[in-house]
């Protein structure tokens, strides 16, 4: 790819081009699915977690390349994390481990934020027990 | 890796005797058109030779009809706001059609911030313009219609003759935007029964840096960059000789070979439509099918349940060139206003592909585009939940309904909590 | 016969490496920059590498602060325009010098039908503005003050640091037009205090098509071509990318030998007036003296008694292209408005003629300019009959009076039975 | 001149650089000398008139090439015309002898006529007796 140019910065283009985590999790324990207004984009998260921590993660995408990387690198990041530190994840952190992107895109990271949201609230729907630790500060600091 | 140009809308390469002409005008006779002495007068004689040869391409009477601007935008709002500043006291009115490029659009917005009033004439599902709704459009106050000849994203040849008439019985100047045209079909200004005209070589293989507007010699049209008294006073600044040289060129060629082009492109397009159609499941052509209300060079797709710019840089990274329409590609994040005059589904549009052929291109080339765009779309569609939720029965089809699960704009707007826009 | 070429003011020849640069963005990197695609890409890589050019030139902040036009007259109108629109909310009042180019002029006079007023700033015998005029000219409702740094006829530089200050007091965005100084003079925009500047590289050897406006961040601006995104919203239209990555190399030569040019130019002008001031009676210097109040590329010269075209015409048939001043060079039939500001005796400006030098320019040019003109002015002046009532002494001399006959503008009107314009 | 470009037709270049009659003429029977008000130009054309006829014509100009050219060839035309031929003199003639002119410049060739014919005023003026003929017709015509 060397006299290649491209739309977006070579982590993005990775990502675009060899997704992480690409498909659905069978017996997932928290899917989310989300649409962005802006642009009509689609994101689907599911994750397993076992133990309050999340496993596994899988992406679907329905978007552009941005979105694609987004959801890519948004799964590479959480998994391995508590509930509690995915629900403290912000879209930033994929902006920021993707090198960067278009100002216009910026939102594909934010669907990405937000459809992993989707699916941690879905399991704490499923589980409402694991939401104890995660759920109680929000009605405090309201 | 094969490469495979099918953005020809976009650009395309320079003829090489384009610029084997243009060359000596950079560095040797490159003197100021308005200068007196020789490197002025030289080329002069350049400019009204290349003057001649616009004039020939689009069968206009004279060549002092046809003035350069610097693109196909510039000569737009040439058009527009020239016509409507030189016919201020008669009237404030403009009708358009809805898929008039930006270029015409923008134009009459902002001359609606200075007062102007514009009907914007609606399109049918195939991009054409009702007649008796433009016809219904002109009233004593109307100064111009605009009608482009060819849409720049779905292909549509509006019946601009049938238009000119229309303007002619009512006394009212026609503009005929043929920047998707011109060069790639006959474009007669008199049979249009257009006032004015508007192309840009650099569609036909001509150097980019230089625009033409047609203005019939009874036309009254005001200038609108102010300066000096170049092209006869209605586009003040120096001229850019080597470029409007080379688009001399290119226009005499394209004259030349214009239903070769044509008839080849053609072939390529039944070719490429067919193949794509017969390849890929849930696929849709926006505009005319391929024949005489469709120009030779264009398809237009939309693929269901991807989006336009993952197809574009997955084509790209497999050597093929083209655009899209989806809200995605473009930096105001909506889709193209052409896609939402014809009333396609959001879905559809945001799905949307832009493949314009060009005279290089070969049926080996579509061949390898039909078989890769293939692979791209099971890619893609292998990613898309959307897909997946079609499999499973959760949404529907719009290209072909099984009349299973919700519409897929339905599905959307329940998963984004708003009403995707443009539906 | 000798062939020297004075009339940079008008064209350059373009730089063989910048045309060099130029070569593969015809053919081969043709792409639209705004394509998504490879060949799209590409040339917007090339794109703001020629933006950082003209921003390093004039020491620009930032490459961000660089719009690409297609000349001169189009940044002109831009400038002026696009910020009178803008700021319409805030006043409709410009300020402009008397001496400014056609295209900030009659960009003003379109503004001024559309209901702005404007104050043009007068300027002394030798064309530089009074500051104290241009003080007294703002209003509370003045959104704009456009000088120009180098008059283009006369040569004077403007005190743009000291508008710069008091535009930056009154809080006025200041628009300085350095097409005749860019490539030639050092241009700082931020010494100038200046929020827009405008110029043209095909003035300092770079190719035609292409101008560019600087606008600072802060300074509002809005688009006046209406289409497209490109040009971060503010100049629609495809870009002329040869041309801008050949002007990105102009730039990039021109900022590293501008003081070698400079000086060079210089000396040839200091040579040039010299010669022609002890070679020839009667003959004036329009416009500062050679020095730090004149740029270096510059003569402005009114041979008396005879006129202007004539003088060019055998100039050329010489090999010395040379443009003039004179009414009957103009399709106006109007002298330069520059010659009528500083309060030239018609007579004179109808002798007038504007010589300027170039980087290829020698001292053997110029002694044979000398030569060549002084025979030419000895024929003029045989077949004039002013030369020949001056020397029976009906006539007197503007430039070197003796007190003997009525002035030539007295003569011209007794025989026109009217007197002559601009007096 | 071959390889050479002209803004004027190679007649009136041929007149600019090589002008016939150039001059003035001793003792001149009649001299006329006007202005173009619309440019500035200054034409001064002098006669030699012998038996109601011109015998010889001098011009010199303050002007553009087209005016030099005029003149140049309004000199020639009218050498051996009669002053009611000279009377009747214009510019359409030295437009037509010099194959044209840009319109622009056509005030030129009305500056030489109007020269001539100042010529042929002062002329008659100076010999009133010559007037007769040619002065006639007016009143009546008036
Ligand atoms: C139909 C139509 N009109 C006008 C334009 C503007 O032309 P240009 O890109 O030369 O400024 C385009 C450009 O694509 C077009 O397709
Ligand atoms: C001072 C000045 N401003 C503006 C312009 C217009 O520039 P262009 O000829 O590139 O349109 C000129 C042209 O000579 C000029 O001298």
């Amino acid at each position: 790819m060397s006299d290649t140019y491209t739309l977006y910065n070579s982590t993005v283009m990775d990502h675009f081009m060899n997704p992480r985590n690409m498909g659905d999790l069978k017996d997932a324990d928290g899917v989310g699915e989300v649409g962005a207004a802006a642009c009509g984009d689609i994101m689907k998260i599911s994750l397993k977690i076992k133990g309050g921590r999340i496993e596994d993660a899988r992406f679907k995408t329905f978007g552009c390349g941005s979105a694609i990387a987004s959801s890519s690198m948004a799964t590479e990041l959480i998994k391995g994390r508590t509930i509690e530190e995915a629900m403290n994840f912000s879209n930033q952190e994929v902006v920021e481990a993707l090198g960067g992107l278009p100002p216009v895109k910026i939102h594909c990271s934010v669907l990405a934020e937000e459809a992993l949201k989707a699916a941690l609230e879905d399991y704490v729907k499923r589980n409402p027990e694991s939401a104890a630790p995660v759920a109680k500060p929000e009605p405090v600091s309201a | 890796m094969r490469n495979v140009y099918l953005d020809h809308q976009s650009a395309t390469p320079l003829l090489p005797e384009a610029f084997e002409a243009m060359r000596p005008f950079f560095t040797e006779y490159f003197g100021n058109a308005s200068s007196l002495h020789q490197h002025g007068l030289r080329v002069r004689d350049a400019l009204k030779t290349a003057r001649q040869h616009q004039a020939a391409l689009i069968h206009a009477e004279s060549e002092e009809e046809i003035f350069f601007t610097s693109d196909g935008t510039e000569s737009a709002n040439l058009a527009i706001k020239g016509v409507a500043y030189a016919n201020e006291r008669k009237g404030k009115h403009l009708v358009v059609s809805a898929t008039e490029h930006p270029s015409v659009m923008n134009s009459v917005e902002f001359l609606e911030k200075q007062g102007w009033t514009c009907t914007r004439v609606p399109v049918d599902s195939q991009g054409f313009l009702s007649l008796d709704a433009l016809r219904g459009a002109l009233t004593p106050q109307t100064v111009l219609v605009a009608v482009h000849h060819v849409n720049h994203d779905i292909g549509t040849i509006q019946p601009v003759a049938d238009v000119g008439r229309i303007c002619t019985e009512a006394g009212i100047p026609l503009y005929v935007d043929c920047e998707a045209s011109a060069g790639w079909l006959p474009v007669d200004v008199r049979a249009m029964g257009a006032s004015l005209v508007s192309y840009s070589p650099h569609r036909f293989y001509g150097p980019k840096g230089v625009g033409v507007l047609y203005r019939h010699r009874r036309a009254r049209l005001v200038s609108i960059l102010h300066g000096g008294v170049q092209e006869g006073g209605r586009r003040a600044g120096t001229e850019n000789i080597p470029a409007i040289v080379g688009a001399g060129v290119a226009a005499e060629v394209a004259a030349r070979e214009l239903d070769g082009r044509a008839s080849h492109v053609a072939g390529l397009q039944q070719r490429l439509w067919q193949g794509l159609l017969q390849r890929i499941p849930y696929i849709k052509l926006n505009g005319p099918v391929p024949g005489p209300g469709r120009a030779p060079n264009n398809i237009n797709i939309s693929t269901e349940f991807i989006e336009g710019e993952g197809q574009l840089l997955l084509c790209d990274l497999n050597g093929i060139a083209v655009a899209s329409g989806s809200s995605c590609v473009s930096k105001s994040l909506k889709i193209s206003h052409v896609l939402a005059a014809i009333g396609l589904d959001h879905a559809l549009a945001q799905g949307n592909l832009i493949l314009t052929l060009g005279k290089d291109n070969t049926e080996t080339d579509v061949d390898y585009v039909i078989e890769t765009f293939a692979k791209i779309v099971g890619k893609l569609r292998g990613m898309s939940p959307m897909w997946d939720e079609f499999e499973r029965g959760v949404i529907d089809s719009v290209i072909a309904p099984r009349g299973i699960g919700r519409s897929f704009s339905e599905h959307a707007a329940a998963v984004s909590g708003k009403p995707a826009h443009g539906s």
